[in-house]
């Protein structure tokens, strides 16, 4: 086990979340996507929370910050999603164009 | 006898028991059901929890083919029995005991992989979605179709599955969102079910988008024989209890039913049991939450009981007025349209719809089929 | 030993499975495949002696997934999975961006001179994080409290097609509230 | 530091578990005897459990059409394997398998296990009453979990800790029922609505023609409905270290009375299933929310102000 390690690990996690996140055109999928971003993002700050600085507590609120942004990201979109599909009945982001603004 | 044979024997010694039965054989019935809780052995929940399934009566085409399905479903060790007259009741049950434990009856039996070819519980009786179509479907796909190649979000109206299912449709539901609807038919073998009814519905989660009810091998305007009316009321009681969750009293109330339409004990003695059972429902404070309160409009099914119980009380009493009102089947169409699973299932129950009495004058309200 | 062979299964466990949740058709098989990949980043989060916080993973995405799960099936296509499909968009721009990031990020870890480990990690880390969220970061703590409720209000707000005027007239004082299935308590 | 039991403990939790489970149910089937004005002796109730295990052993197993098998089973069998591994911070006596410092977090996790695989078992099986039982637990759980969240926390609250065994410690005077009823109920309530069960079973309803469970058979159904009991059995056995003092008793040893106790609140859930009607989800939801999780937060406070009154922390 060593930082690096991990820190591959979740720079995996990332990159798979990204591209998830990118390529899906389904809005829940994205929402999977970033999920799975933020996912590598807690490996991380525990690895670093471990490996570098162990008697803060800094890793272990970023992790608590990223738990809470991960159910906040998830309410929300699903909020979104809801009130989009409701009022146009479309729940893909290519449809959603007009977000663009 | 070998380890396997005494092992089975043991297996099956308590079989579950599930009981179907055509319209107009609900006495029969009620003997059958007297017997298997006589025996204290537990009613099925559904096909997969079967061990006996006991016919009553002599079905018709169409709920013999519902029949066959269920069939189907029920896993080995299983037994089927049919029973057309009361004397053949005992011997029958009987019977399967012997055939559940004997492991080349088992083996004859015993299907090739058990995989059913419907969904649900509620096996599916025939498939006419010609009214189902909707047009705000319709526009959608013309609008969203075929935008990304792929075939986009729900499901042209006939899509077919692998396996031969029907996909489900789009539509509107209660607070404006349009998501899937399933058509599938409940009855006629559920739980705690009127005889011989089946009702299409459209279900959308578990809210009734659409209901229609008719009853199976039922001609209009037929004639068929029904309970007197304090079996009839009191097997509705015991029905509503038991799909509310209180499966005691809802037994006492089936023991009751019993007792009234076989004559055992002397009828002060029912009465009195009714009267406390009906102290009982009343003093509950859980009951009227879960059913809907007295005062509300909400209220319809708690008022029904209520109503069973003061016309099964009248029957007894020998002076009742109470001419039971004729379940009006569209009627009842219309009070599901928009109910949630439990709340149908509760009106269904409630209201106990059965086809016209043998003696009132033929009117055409009968079976939308 | 052991504790190299726990960390690579979970690893590829996470990763793997994170991978699949794109590739597969059924939409539930893709919640719990997520799923998965987070439980398995909880348990390498419990590997590094982070208990309290492992455990809280399991248990926020279990909940999480569950209902993300519900809405899947809402808007989804094909629930069940029951017809292949495919609902790529863009797919060869986001893999080059995907692998770019990836080669920065894992290049990054492996190149940069980490600084030596300082410290030891305190005895009972719960109580550490504890005291730093009630302490020192107490205003992380408020700003998240906060901002959960402010979601919570938002997208009650956003998702819900009828509001209490609608329920209960608009005096709000209806005897009734107009819902098919009333609640427990209320009118 | 260690107060686990040692390994022989984890071989003995589960026996101890069934041969609970085995009295809970047959206790059960005299109790719905009882109710039903047909009683069941004792003697036939106590071979009934082994006799539905047997019979659903030899039961053949089915398929649905198109359903899927892989999630239905995983379902079915983390339903199971979370309530064994909930089970391993109960203090056996006063020591428990596995004696973590996040106990009761640890706990709570592998509870809400059960709304993936009782949610997992309804989808899997492709048909219309199971995946509506399915959803009906969704709903339930998140009806229950925050007020059961509360009780969990004001045990620990009042105890300083998240280790059971010391929220046990804490209990030496004074059990916690005493200074937090209203989360001892709240926790009973949620415990009887984690294993579906009681006035909470409408995911496996007789109006779903037995919900989630409807279209189980033969092994499937043993491992869900053993699961089902062992979550509720489980589940009440933590009342006992975290309400109602543990092991600590007068005369009896620790482990005879976290036994008397545990089958005590197993009682008072039978007793409660067969007096109460089903409660429906739309009814318990606003009740949970508007009732219950205020009633718990204000009780966790009052503990709080407690523990700070006497000078903790």
């Amino acid at each position: 086990m060593t930082l690096q390690a991990f820190l591959v690990v979740a720079a995996a996690l990332v990159s798979v979340g990204l591209f998830g996140a990118l390529t899906q055109q389904s809005i829940v999928m994205v929402m999977m996507g970033l999920e799975l971003l933020l996912n590598g993002v807690i490996l991380a700050a525990a690895a670093f929370w471990y490996f570098l600085a162990p008697a803060g507590t800094e890793g272990q609120v970023l992790i608590v910050v990223v738990v809470t942004a991960m159910a906040i990201e998830m309410a929300a979109g699903f909020a979104v999603t809801t009130a989009i599909y409701r009022a146009k009945r479309i729940d893909m982001t290519d449809d959603a164009a007009e977000l663009r603004g | 006898m070998d380890l396997r044979t005494a092992l089975l024997r043991a297996a099956v010694a308590r079989p579950h028991v599930l009981v179907v039965g055509g319209v107009g054989t609900d006495r029969l019935r009620a003997r059958v059901e007297q017997e298997v809780a006589r025996r204290r052995w537990p009613v099925a929940t559904a096909p997969a929890d079967t061990d006996v399934v006991v016919v009553v009566g002599r079905p018709g085409p169409e709920l013999g083919a519902v029949i066959e399905d269920v069939w189907v479903g029920v896993p080995a060790p299983r037994a089927r029995v049919q029973v057309v007259d009361e004397h053949e009741i005992v011997p029958g049950l009987d019977e399967t005991v012997g055939t559940l434990g004997d492991l080349d009856a088992q083996r004859a039996l015993a299907g090739r992989d058990g995989s059913r070819p419907t969904r649900a519980a509620s096996p599916s009786v025939d498939e006419d979605d010609e009214q189902h179509e909707h047009s705000a479907h319709d526009d959608h796909g013309a609008e969203h179709g075929t935008e990304h190649g792929t075939e986009h979000h729900h499901h042209g109206g006939g899509t077919e599955l692998p396996g031969g299912l029907a996909m489900a449709d789009l539509a509107e539901d209660r607070d404006g969102l349009a998501l899937d609807q399933l058509h599938v038919p409940l009855g006629p073998v559920l739980p705690e079910w009127p005889s011989g009814l089946v009702v299409d519905v459209a279900l959308q989660g578990d809210v009734i988008q659409d209901a229609r009810a008719r009853f199976l091998d039922v001609e209009a305007g037929e004639a068929v024989e029904r309970l007197p009316d304090a079996a009839r009321a009191l097997t509705s009681v015991a029905r509503v209890l038991a799909l509310a969750g209180w499966s005691g009293p809802a037994a006492r109330t089936r023991g009751l039913r019993d007792r009234v339409l076989f004559g055992e004990g002397d009828t002060a003695h029912v009465a009195d049991e009714l009267d406390a059972l009906r102290r009982r429902v009343h003093r509950s404070r859980v009951l009227p939450w879960v059913l809907g309160s007295r005062k509300s409009s909400r209220g319809a099914v708690l008022d029904a009981l209520e109503e069973k119980f003061s016309s099964a009380r009248a029957a007894l009493g020998g002076g009742g007025e109470h001419r039971p009102t004729t379940t009006d089947l569209p009627a009842l169409d219309a009070r599901l349209v928009g109910a949630e699973f439990a709340a149908a299932r509760l009106i269904v129950a409630a209201a106990n719809p059965a086809p016209q009495p043998a003696l009132a004058e033929p009117t055409s309200t009968e079976g939308a089929s | 030993m052991i504790t190299i062979a726990l960390f690579g299964a979970l690893a590829v466990t996470a990763v793997v499975a994170g991978a699949l949740v794109f590739r597969v058709d059924s939409m539930a098989r893709a919640t719990f495949l997520l799923l998965l990949s987070f439980l398995a980043v909880a348990g390498l989060v419990l590997m590094t002696g982070l208990h309290y916080l492992g455990l809280v993973i399991v248990l926020m995405m279990i909940i999480e997934m569950v209902v993300m799960a519900v809405f899947m099936i809402m808007y989804m296509m094909n629930p069940a999975g029951l017809m292949p499909m495919s609902m790529f968009h863009n797919t060869r721009g986001s893999a080059v961006v995907a692998a770019t990031t990836f080669v920065a990020l894992a290049g990054g870890a492996l190149l940069v001179d980490w600084p030596v480990r300082g410290g030891r990690p305190a005895p009972d880390l719960t109580m550490a994080l504890g005291e730093s969220l009630m302490g020192g970061q107490m205003l992380t703590m408020m700003t998240l409290g906060v901002t959960l409720f402010a979601t919570i209000v938002g997208t009650v707000v956003l998702a819900t097609g009828r509001g209490r005027y609608d329920r209960l007239g608009d005096e709000l004082d209806a005897p009734e509230s107009d819902d098919r299935d009333r609640g427990g308590v209320g009118r | 530091m260690s107060t686990a039991l040692p390994l022989g403990g984890a071989a003995l939790l589960p026996g101890l578990l069934l041969a609970v489970t085995w009295a809970a149910v047959a206790a059960d089937a005299v109790a719905a005897g009882r109710a039903a004005g047909r009683p069941v002796s004792w003697t036939v109730a106590l071979g009934l459990p082994g006799r539905e295990a047997v019979r659903l052993l030899v039961g053949q197993r089915r398929r649905t059409a198109a359903g899927d098998e892989l999630l239905r089973g995983i379902g079915g069998a983390a339903l199971l394997v979370a309530a064994l591994m909930a089970a391993a911070v109960l203090p056996l006596g006063l020591r428990p398998v596995a004696d973590l410092g996040p106990g009761l977090v640890w706990f709570n996790a592998m509870e809400v296990v059960a709304w993936a695989a009782v949610w997992l078992v309804g989808w899997g099986a492709n048909s219309t009453v199971s995946l509506i039982g399915g959803y009906r637990f969704v709903a339930q759980g998140l009806a229950y979990e925050l007020p059961h969240m509360f009780a969990l926390i004001t045990a620990a609250v009042g105890a300083q800790s998240l280790r059971v065994t010391d929220v046990v410690a804490a209990q030496q005077g004074l059990w916690f029922i005493v200074i937090m009823p209203v989360a001892f109920v709240a926790f009973l309530l949620s415990a009887a609505a984690m294993a579906f069960w009681g006035p909470f079973d409408a995911p496996v309803g007789r109006d779903v023609a037995g919900g989630a469970a409807a279209e189980l058979s033969g092994v499937d159904r043993l491992v869900f409905s053993t699961g089902r009991w062992l979550l509720l059995v489980a589940s009440s056995a933590m009342a006992v270290p975290l309400f109602l003092g543990g092991g600590h008793g007068p005369w009896l040893p620790a482990w005879a009375w976290v036994l008397v106790k545990t089958l005590a609140v197993l009682g008072v859930l039978i007793v409660l299933r067969h007096r109460v009607p089903t409660i429906r989800m739309e009814r318990w939801t606003e009740f949970s929310w508007v009732v219950l999780v205020p009633a718990t937060i204000a009780q966790a406070l009052v503990v709080t102000l407690v523990v700070l009154g006497r000078g903790g922390i």
